[in-house]
């Protein structure tokens, strides 16, 4: 350990240091406006650290891999990190209920996302995701009262933990196949333990596969998704749905592509039927769906099936190419789903009743700001142009035919056609008439609103900068 | 060199009928309580196979992945144990199916 | 810049459309009308400055100097995707039926929205904002762009203002057409990768892409995913059942725009994209494209006949007129491409017209079920004798613009295919039958005694100088089309040299 | 004169637009002065052409405009101007103005006067654009707008649902041969590289010999039109039905002008027709064939419109007849006194139903001939050319038309008898209407004899009718001279005689009553053999189960649009994943546990490769 | 050899003990299977020659951890009731499937796992050596693991507190 490695670890720093001053001034004095502003003051602070750090990026010991691409996602999870906590300030019941601790574990759950996305190594991302994932088994269940965020906190734990059973042992069976545990260690040595036990490396790396895909709620590791989102906290979800599951997809990235697993057909195979199954599963379970929260995990399902079709693609195409459209991908999405979430969140709150989509009705006429971006926001999801999930989609397309993965876009083309009606629902109860007219949001969040909208349209218009950016990482 | 070690693969499939057995516990009990340890007997299976992988290959990285299994395992069941306390005060039953509001 | 003007002036229209109905309540429609005339006014304006289009050269279609207006600027040039905008004969016709058409349609609309009237104006004017993109974009994603992106204000219209089914009809609508758009993108997509695998470069530029090398069975297919997504805009049998039910439940203002010119981006992406990008392929495929276009002609006259609904026959009746289109286009010759600018022309005003006396009819009775009308005229003369003159102009009769049109298909259908020409030729009969069985239901046979008492309102000046207007168009295209014509001839002759080249080059090769 | 014919259709349709756009602003005598004058000036104008023409005999060609101009197709607005055209322009000028002269007085009571006399100045204008024009497209504008007007006209009183069944009927039996029709005219494009006539015959004749097969088809499809347009056989049901127009309108078109432009049809392209005579022969043999039919069902029509309706069938046919044994100006003689008797007998019959409120049952009148005068001479004087007796115009021109149908070899002789069958069937049943209408016992009391209005064209027709016979009609120069030979004396004889033996039987039969024909009526097979004549052979009946049903049937098959279905089926498909895939988000951890280890279990076995059991 | 016979015993003993655990219906029974299982494995730990690694597992997984559920369960008070409604719950019915399912899967790692060969190491690894490597490249992972007992410790705190205040709530509503 060096100088220029603390500054390269600048942002897991802050926020570990966030977490201390966190609990120490709730040893001093339980205040729950002071603790979310020092938590806002943290994040933005960690924000400022991995712009410094991007002078320093290096490997941090083996476990740590701190480069250009890693702090972007750093940066990219501080935001959402940061709408969540908006959102977060105004939930829960009012009777004045002690949320430092729910602070005090959203930064150790960033801290563990960022762990993740830093990772290089399988000590760093078993730790990264436990981290992250045990923080948020408490942060879904922390509303005092109601059975939902409580059942979906222990479906969340013990399905979560299953799944990093799996994943160790896949772990296990690639360390015993290979006897490295870091990723480049893995891809330096993949092959020759390839030749010798192709079978061993391989039904390691398919149940490494299985647990990371239930995190990103792949088919048919999908299933908690739809209660999860539906019974955690609406910030939560929101937090569940764009920085755990970003930061699991990078780590996924960096775990295939330092790894070298791209070269083994097998674990293709895999990824195509799990890629397939997810678009379809995903955007069919969405059809009916009256809880919009659910619709939204659906369609997360069906998100990351597309996305997995950019890894897929590893295979055929160059890797630079790849990265950036991850890059973009995950941007796209994250923008998009914090912006649905955020209306979900400021319109329907934590009421169940209000969560259905009917309970959407009349929204345009009464809350204009937050049905355009809601309905800005499902466009996006569903890919329309002018927004920024267009043009993620335009890539995912795009490596689809450079690579030649027919089937994959037949799939694809499939379950976005689909995937119009529901997203339309939403879109449409929100254009009817009603008499109705609800309550109105607080200024920032309407605020954040705005930008979250303004931000979908200028990466689905005029996309060129990011674009250049995300090629440069 | 002693020519009759026990075999890796030997280990390895002891560790993989832990990590079975684990699975089918956590499949066919309905107590909550049957599930958490379930799931510690996966994490065992798994902490075993990697403790064997690094007598295999000599290291010491198997032993310090198992500890940080051990560290899982542990906030895992902490946090595991928590929530049990709060289902039996909201549900009044430990019996996971019936924890099933949310579907559809 | 004039063209992007063009679309700049309809986006803010409609933002000020909006804004404009805190003053008052009538304000967004004029608002509305201003804008558009506002935008005919100045592209008249510009293009008096420019070179009578009769007289133009035969522009080279792969040499943008060469057309009338050109625009290129960067706009994602990682991927080569530019803002690229140019305007020929046919184009220009195209913008000047959607601002003329567009200008009816809020006329059409002047009364019958009640609620929301400020975005409901916007919409107007935006979707025409995006067909006005269609039909001048000539970098494929910013086509795709406006495809997708003026559909979007339509669907609002529909589900918005609609009729008692809107919601299912807006979907539906919406449905088809993005899922049909889709498999567009992803032809987009292959195609523009195929290029790039060639030369090494990326773009989406339709001068670029033009002579694209690629395998036979790849631009079959690429060439499928264009032809697909444009027949159901068009619509064509058998991917037209969108349409009926998206017809009838707009709002007078979407049918006309729906009818009049949203249809009509299907036909102009078949002649600008799916036959110049890929001859070959489309030269094997208009076999089948010529005998979907033939089963439309019939099909949607055998339905329109079975229908009760005024508007649903309107719509049917479309399916019809529109399978000529796509008998003249996959014809392939000049004659025949002729004919099917000109029904998109003709098929336009005299179709546009029927909806907005649709509308006019549901706004007066409160239903479109021609079941209880019947001896209309008795009480709406001059409806009844407008409606008649457009029944006749639909079922094409000759001295009005859809009679030239649907000849010059027959005439250009004859030399490449003699059956489907006789299959489609019996659409003027079933066409007739539809045509006035619509007469015979609503506004002749006995006077029903529901209305005695109903004071309807026969049209207003308003009304019959929209009308007037569409009349006369219909009457000038019927006598004298000369000037649409021209200004197709010189389009249409490069594009069939330019198609005509590499099978001339296989057809040697073969020897 | 030659640069401003384009006048002369341009009057009318004028009126008829200033009646369309002010009519309803206009007093009734004004709206009559301008329909009348208009169709007059023309008239005038047309005169003072044919005086032209006479002295000089100059066939005029005057371009307008070209219309469209696309690859080698430019048709032009352009008019042609011989003897043919004169004579057709004399009739539809003349005979039109005469019966819109009647028309004011007939429609004087209707609310819709304006509209009327829009339609009919209308018709003016487009019947003259047909006769006028120069290439075969914009004959078929012209074609296509006298069947629009026909069929507004037939179905002017629209408040009847009857009357619109006919009108719709009348346009879409015509538009099935219209549509054949221009499939004609595609094809000799196609073929020629032009539509316009004269060009084209001469191209005609270079490019193909007497006897090829595309001449052939060809002329059977413009035939096809022909057909459809003058209600011959097959397509001839509209025009019995069409009768519920106003009477002048079905004396002017369905009688006059409009029917017959099937045979100006042909006589025009005659040029091509010789270069097929295969479809000359079906020509003839359609003619005759329609006359008899038409003429077997006049005898048992009690509508007095139908009887003359059916007669017009039954005479346009003896045109064809004439056409088809390539007796042309013979054909068109024919087409120019029918004008003239046709008219005159349904001005009459609108004079008898004008004065007896509209009742057309010929058994419910009788006795007419002291109460209205001027209508029995008139339909005395009609009947008697109509059968052909002999000094009357008729008897010319039906004579020429079977003698020269007796010099054709082979099938001659038997057209000229069949034609002496349908000559004497039509001597019997034009009189068995003057005999029964204005003989016998009155049952009906008319109100009123007819106006000066009425009476003048009717008065000015009858002399046409008696007359007409002595013009020598100016076509020589037009069609091929004949060979000029005749048949033996006795053929002539025949063919006089038996118009008026068929005069005699009508009067022994409806007359007199010497002549009893109860008992052949009332058998089986008489009845029966009546009843099929009165359907008009059925023939309705059988359209009507052929194609009017079926196509409705289908329509209404299809109306809940089958196409949706599949879709329809996407959409069901759809919701049976959701909801199998839905039955499965059961909410139980077990079985979400069980679908992770399946999908470890599916994962493993693909990346292992082992269900290839490849180890 | 005499180790391999030890391994022999030891791996019988923790897969019988296991798989009691899993089956019986009383909690604290299967709970005492469990730490049986868990001291076999930690024999074997000791023969493969992870002796720090053997002692841990006693330690902190049958001692600590173990505990943990022990404390659960008593607070819970799970009684006979309990126990026969867990007996009821285990039918063939229930298990059938999910054996199924166990079994495959085991079948596949088999499949998988027979395929390597090569004997554990000799060499015990000592303690020592486990020390240096976890504070010497996994020094950052030792800090992590602290975040995440830390988010552990939170998260039970928050949840096990508000059991407790339940308890006190209703005593005061006793009051």
């Amino acid at each position: 350990m060096n100088a220029t490695m603390f500054s390269a670890l600048a942002p897991i720093l802050i926020l570990s240091l966030t977490a201390i001053v966190l609990m120490i001034q709730a040893s001093i004095k339980r205040d729950q406006s002071l603790a979310w502003v020092i938590t806002a003051v943290g994040f933005v602070l960690t924000l400022c650290g991995a712009y410094y750090a991007r002078d320093f990026t290096q490997s941090v010991t083996i476990l740590l891999q701190v480069d250009h691409w890693s702090l972007f996602f750093t940066s990219l999870i501080m935001i959402a990190s940061l709408v969540t906590l908006v959102l977060s300030r105004d939930i829960f019941s009012p009777e004045g209920e002690r949320k430092e601790e729910y602070y005090l574990l959203l930064v150790l759950s960033v801290l563990g996302a960022v762990v993740l996305i830093q990772s290089s190594h399988m000590v760093s991302l078993l730790l990264g995701m436990e981290l992250m994932g045990v923080a948020l088994y408490a942060m879904i269940a922390f509303p005092e009262r109601g059975q939902l965020p409580l059942e979906a906190a222990i479906k969340y734990l013990v399905l979560s933990a299953c799944a990093s059973a799996m994943l160790l042992y896949g772990f296990a069976l690639i360390y015993a196949a290979t006897g490295e545990l870091s990723y480049a260690g893995i891809g330096a040595k993949g092959a020759l333990a390839y030749i010798e036990n192709p079978m061993l490396i391989m039904a390691g790396s398919a149940m490494v596969l299985a647990g990371i895909g239930f995190k990103l709620s792949v088919a048919p590791f999908h299933m908690w998704t739809p209660d999860v989102y539906q019974g955690a906290p609406t910030p939560v979800t929101g937090f569940l749905a764009t920085v755990s599951k970003g930061a699991v997809f990078v780590a996924l990235s960096r775990f295939y592509i330092d790894g070298g697993l791209d070269q083994y057909s097998g674990l293709n195979t895999a990824l195509v039927v799990l890629a397939i199954a997810s678009m379809l599963v995903g955007n069919w379970l969405a059809l009916r769906q009256e809880n919009i929260k659910r619709l939204l995990a659906y369609s997360s399902i069906a998100h990351f099936g597309y996305l997995l079709v950019v890894l897929i693609a590893l295979t055929y195409v160059d890797a630079g190419l790849v990265s950036q459209s991850i890059t973009f991908y995950l941007t796209a999405y994250m923008v998009t789903t914090l912006a649905a979430f955020t209306v979900v969140s400021t319109v329907a709150g934590e009421d169940t009743a209000k969560q259905d989509i009917s309970a959407f009705e009349g929204l345009f006429w009464h809350r204009p700001l937050e049905a355009s971006a809601l309905t800005v926001a499902m466009l996006s999801l569903a890919g329309i142009p002018l927004t920024a999930g267009f043009m993620a989609k335009f890539f995912v397309i795009t490596l689809g035919i450079q690579s030649g993965l027919w089937g994959l876009l037949a799939a694809l083309v499939v379950g976005s056609a689909v995937a119009i009606y529901y997203y339309l629902r939403v879109i449409y109860a929100m254009s009817k008439s009603t008499e109705s007219t609800g309550e109105s949001a607080n200024r920032l969040e309407k605020l954040l609103a705005l930008v979250l909208l303004a931000s979908i349209l200028v990466l689905g218009s005029w996309p060129q900068p990011f674009i250049a950016y995300a090629g440069g990482l | 060199m002693d020519g009759l070690n026990i075999p890796l693969n030997h280990i390895l499939l002891v560790s993989s009928l832990l990590f079975a057995i684990g699975m089918l516990g956590l499949m066919i009990r309905r107590n909550i309580i049957f599930i958490l340890m379930s799931l510690e007997v996966m994490l065992n299976a798994a902490a075993l196979a990697f403790v064997a992988a690094g007598a295999h290959w000599g290291q010491p990285d198997g032993q310090v992945v198992f500890m940080l299994i051990l560290t899982v395992a542990a906030a895992e069941v902490a946090v595991g144990l928590g929530l049990v306390l709060q289902v039996q005060k909201r549900f009044k039953t430990l019996d996971m199916d019936h924890a099933n509001r949310m579907q559809g | 810049m004039v063209m992007i003007n063009l679309i700049v002036i309809l986006l803010v229209g409609g933002l000020l459309a909006i804004l404009s109905e805190r003053i008052s309540d009538t304000m967004p429609r004029k608002v509305a009308m201003g804008v558009v005339l506002v935008d005919l006014l100045y592209l008249l304006v510009c293009l008096s400055g420019m070179p009578d289009i009769t007289q133009l050269q035969a522009p080279v279609a792969n040499d943008p100097s060469s057309w009338l207006m050109h625009f290129k600027a960067d706009w994602i040039p990682a991927f080569g995707i530019s803002i690229e905008l140019a305007l020929d004969g046919i184009s220009l016709l195209m913008v000047l039926l959607t601002l003329v058409l567009g200008a009816i349609a809020i006329s059409a609309s002047w009364t019958d929205i009640v609620v929301r009237k400020g975005f409901f104006e916007a919409n107007l004017l935006w979707s025409l904002a995006g067909v006005l993109g269609v039909f001048m974009s000539l970098d494929l994603m910013l086509f795709f762009l406006f495809w997708e992106v003026m559909l979007i204000p339509m669907y609002f219209m529909i589900a918005i203002w609609g009729h008692e089914n809107r919601g299912y009809a807006a979907m539906k609508f919406f449905i088809f057409t993005q899922a049909s758009g889709l498999l567009m993108l992803v032809s987009i997509l292959a195609l523009v990768a195929v290029n790039h695998g060639a030369t090494g470069t990326w773009t989406f530029s339709y001068f670029d892409l033009l002579n694209t090398e690629m395998a036979e069975q790849t631009a079959h297919w690429i060439m499928l995913g264009f032809f697909i997504a444009f027949v159901v805009k068009l619509p064509g049998f058998p991917f037209h059942t969108w349409l009926p039910d998206a017809h009838t439940q707009a709002p007078t203002a979407g049918s006309v725009i729906l009818a009049g010119i949203l249809l009509k981006t299907g036909a102009y992406g078949l002649i600008r994209f799916a036959v110049p990008l890929f001859p070959e392929a489309a030269l094997n495929f208009s076999y089948s494209a010529m005998w979907l276009g033939a089963a439309g002609v019939v099909y949607g006259a055998v339905l329109a006949f079975g229908q009760t609904d005024f508007k649903r026959l309107i719509a049917y009746s479309s399916v019809s007129h529109m399978g000529f289109v796509l008998l003249g286009i996959y014809a392939w010759n000049e004659l025949a491409l002729q004919g099917a600018v000109m029904q998109m022309v003709a098929h336009g005003f005299s179709t546009a017209a029927l909806f907005m006396i649709a509308g006019s009819l549901q706004e007066r009775l409160h239903t479109r079920d021609m079941r209880e009308m019947s001896g209309l005229w008795q009480q709406m003369p001059r409806m009844g004798a407008v409606a008649m003159f457009f029944v006749v102009a639909s079922l094409g009769l000759p001295g009005l613009g859809n009679f030239v049109a649907e000849f010059l298909v027959l005439l250009g259908l004859f030399q490449v295919n003699v059956w489907i020409t006789v299959i489609a030729a019996t659409g003027l009969i079933t066409g007739a039958a539809y045509s006035l069985l619509l007469m015979q239901r609503s506004f002749q046979g006995e006077v029903n005694k529901k209305w005695a008492d109903y004071g309807l309102a026969d049209f207003g000046p308003r009304e019959m100088l929209t009308m007037g207007v569409m009349m006369i168009a219909l009457i000038l295209l019927g006598i004298y089309p000369q000037p649409v014509l021209d200004a197709a001839q010189p389009v249409l002759q490069s594009l069939l040299e330019l198609t005509a080249t590499p099978a001339l080059a296989s057809a040697e090769a073969m020897q | 004169m030659s640069e401003t014919i384009w006048l002369i259709p341009l009057i009318p349709l004028l009126s008829s637009v200033t009646l369309m756009l002010f009519g309803s602003r206009l007093k009734a005598s004004q709206i009559g002065i301008l329909g009348v004058a208009s169709v007059g000036i023309a008239a005038l104008l047309t005169l003072l052409l044919a005086v032209e023409f006479m002295q000089n005999q100059q066939v005029i060609q005057l371009s307008l405009w070209t219309w469209m101009e696309v690859a080698g197709f430019a048709p032009g607005i352009s008019f042609y101007f011989d003897g043919l055209t004169l004579v057709m322009m004399s009739v539809i000028t003349g005979v039109g103005f005469l019966i819109h002269l009647f028309s004011t007085e007939f429609m004087e009571k209707d609310p819709s006067y304006a509209r009327y006399f829009a339609y009919l100045n209308m018709f003016v204008a487009a019947m003259l654009i047909l006769v006028m024009a120069d290439n075969l497209l914009l004959l078929y504008l012209g074609w296509e707008g006298v069947g629009v007007c026909s069929y507004l006209l037939v179905g002017f009183w629209y408040q009847h649902n009857a009357n619109g069944h006919a009108a719709r009927k009348a346009f879409i039996v015509t538009r099935i041969g219209d549509t054949a029709m221009a499939l004609g005219l595609l094809l000799l494009f196609t073929q020629l590289g032009t539509l316009d006539i004269q060009t084209m015959v001469g191209e005609a004749n270079q490019t193909w010999q007497v006897g090829d097969t595309i001449p052939l088809i060809a002329c059977l499809l413009l035939v096809c039109g022909a057909v459809g347009k003058s209600a011959q056989l097959p397509l001839h049901t509209w025009l019995p039905d069409a009768m519920a127009g106003p009477t002048p309108v079905s004396a002017l078109i369905h009688a006059a002008t409009m029917v017959t432009a099937g045979v100006y049809l042909i006589a025009r392209t005659h040029g091509l027709f010789l270069l097929a005579p295969t479809a000359m022969t079906v020509v003839a043999v359609i003619g005759i064939t329609t006359s008899l039919m038409a003429a077997f069902t006049a005898l048992m029509q009690t509508d007095i419109k139908r009887i003359l309706a059916y007669s017009t069938i039954s005479q346009i046919g003896y045109m064809f007849l004439a056409l088809g044994v390539g007796a042309w100006s013979a054909g068109i003689f024919h087409l120019m006194t029918h004008a003239f008797f046709k008219a005159l007998l349904f001005l009459g019959s609108g004079a008898i139903i004008h004065c007896l409120h509209h009742e057309h049952n010929i058994f419910k009148m009788g006795g007419l001939r002291t109460r209205m005068p001027v209508t029995f001479w008139s339909f005395m004087i009609g009947s008697a050319a109509l059968a052909a007796l002999p000094m009357t115009s008729g008897f010319f021109s039906k004579d020429q038309i079977l003698l020269q149908a007796y010099q054709l070899p082979d099938i001659g002789p038997a057209l000229w008898v069949a034609g002496l069958l349908g000559a004497l069937l039509t001597a019997i049943y034009s009189f068995r209407l003057v005999f029964v209408v204005f003989f016998g016992k009155a049952n009906t009391e008319p109100d009123k004899d007819t106006g000066w209005r009425m009476a003048v064209p009717l008065s000015v027709l009858c002399f046409l009718a008696m007359v007409g016979g002595w013009f020598m009609i100016p076509v020589t120069e037009v069609f091929p001279a004949s060979d000029g030979s005749h048949p033996a004396h006795w053929v002539e004889y025949v063919s006089i005689s038996v118009p008026i033996v068929g005069v005699l039987l009508a009067y022994f039969i409806f007359y007199s009553g010497r002549l009893k024909i109860d008992g052949l009526a009332n058998s089986a097979l008489g009845k029966s053999l009546g009843q099929f004549w009165l359907s008009g052979w059925g023939i309705d009946w059988l359209y009507d189960h052929l194609f009017v049903k079926p196509y409705y049937g289908l329509a209404n098959m299809l109306k809940g649009e089958p196409v949706d279905a599949i879709y329809g089926l996407i959409v069901a498909l759809n919701q049976t994943f959701n909801h199998w895939l839905s039955v499965a988000q059961s909410g139980r951890i077990r079985w979400y546990l069980a679908s992770m280890v399946a999908g470890l279990i599916l994962v493993i076995t693909l990346a292992a490769n082992l269900s290839g059991g490849s180890l | 050899m005499l180790e391999i016979v030890f391994f022999y015993i030891a791996a019988t003993v923790a897969l019988v003990a296991t798989v009691m655990a899993m089956t019986r219906a009383n909690a604290i029974h299967a709970l005492i299977y469990l730490i049986v299982s868990l001291l076999a494995v930690a024999v074997i730990f000791f023969l493969i020659g992870a002796p720090f690694a053997a002692a841990l597992e006693i330690v902190i997984y049958a001692g600590a951890i173990m505990v943990l559920f022990v404390f659960v369960i008593m607070m819970l008070n799970l009684g006979e009731k309990g126990d026969k409604q867990e007996r009821q719950w285990l039918q063939p019915s229930i298990w059938a499937g999910p054996a199924v399912l166990s079994a495959v899967l085991l079948i596949e790692l088999v499949m998988v796992i027979s395929q390597t060969n090569g004997p554990v190491s000799v060499t015990a690894v000592s303690a020592k050596e486990v020390g240096l490597a976890l504070f010497g490249p996994y020094v950052l992972a030792v800090e992590i693991a602290s975040m995440l007992l830390l988010a552990g410790l939170v998260g039970s705190f928050h949840l096990g507190r508000r059991y407790l205040e339940r308890d006190n709530l209703e005593k005061q509503g006793g009051q």
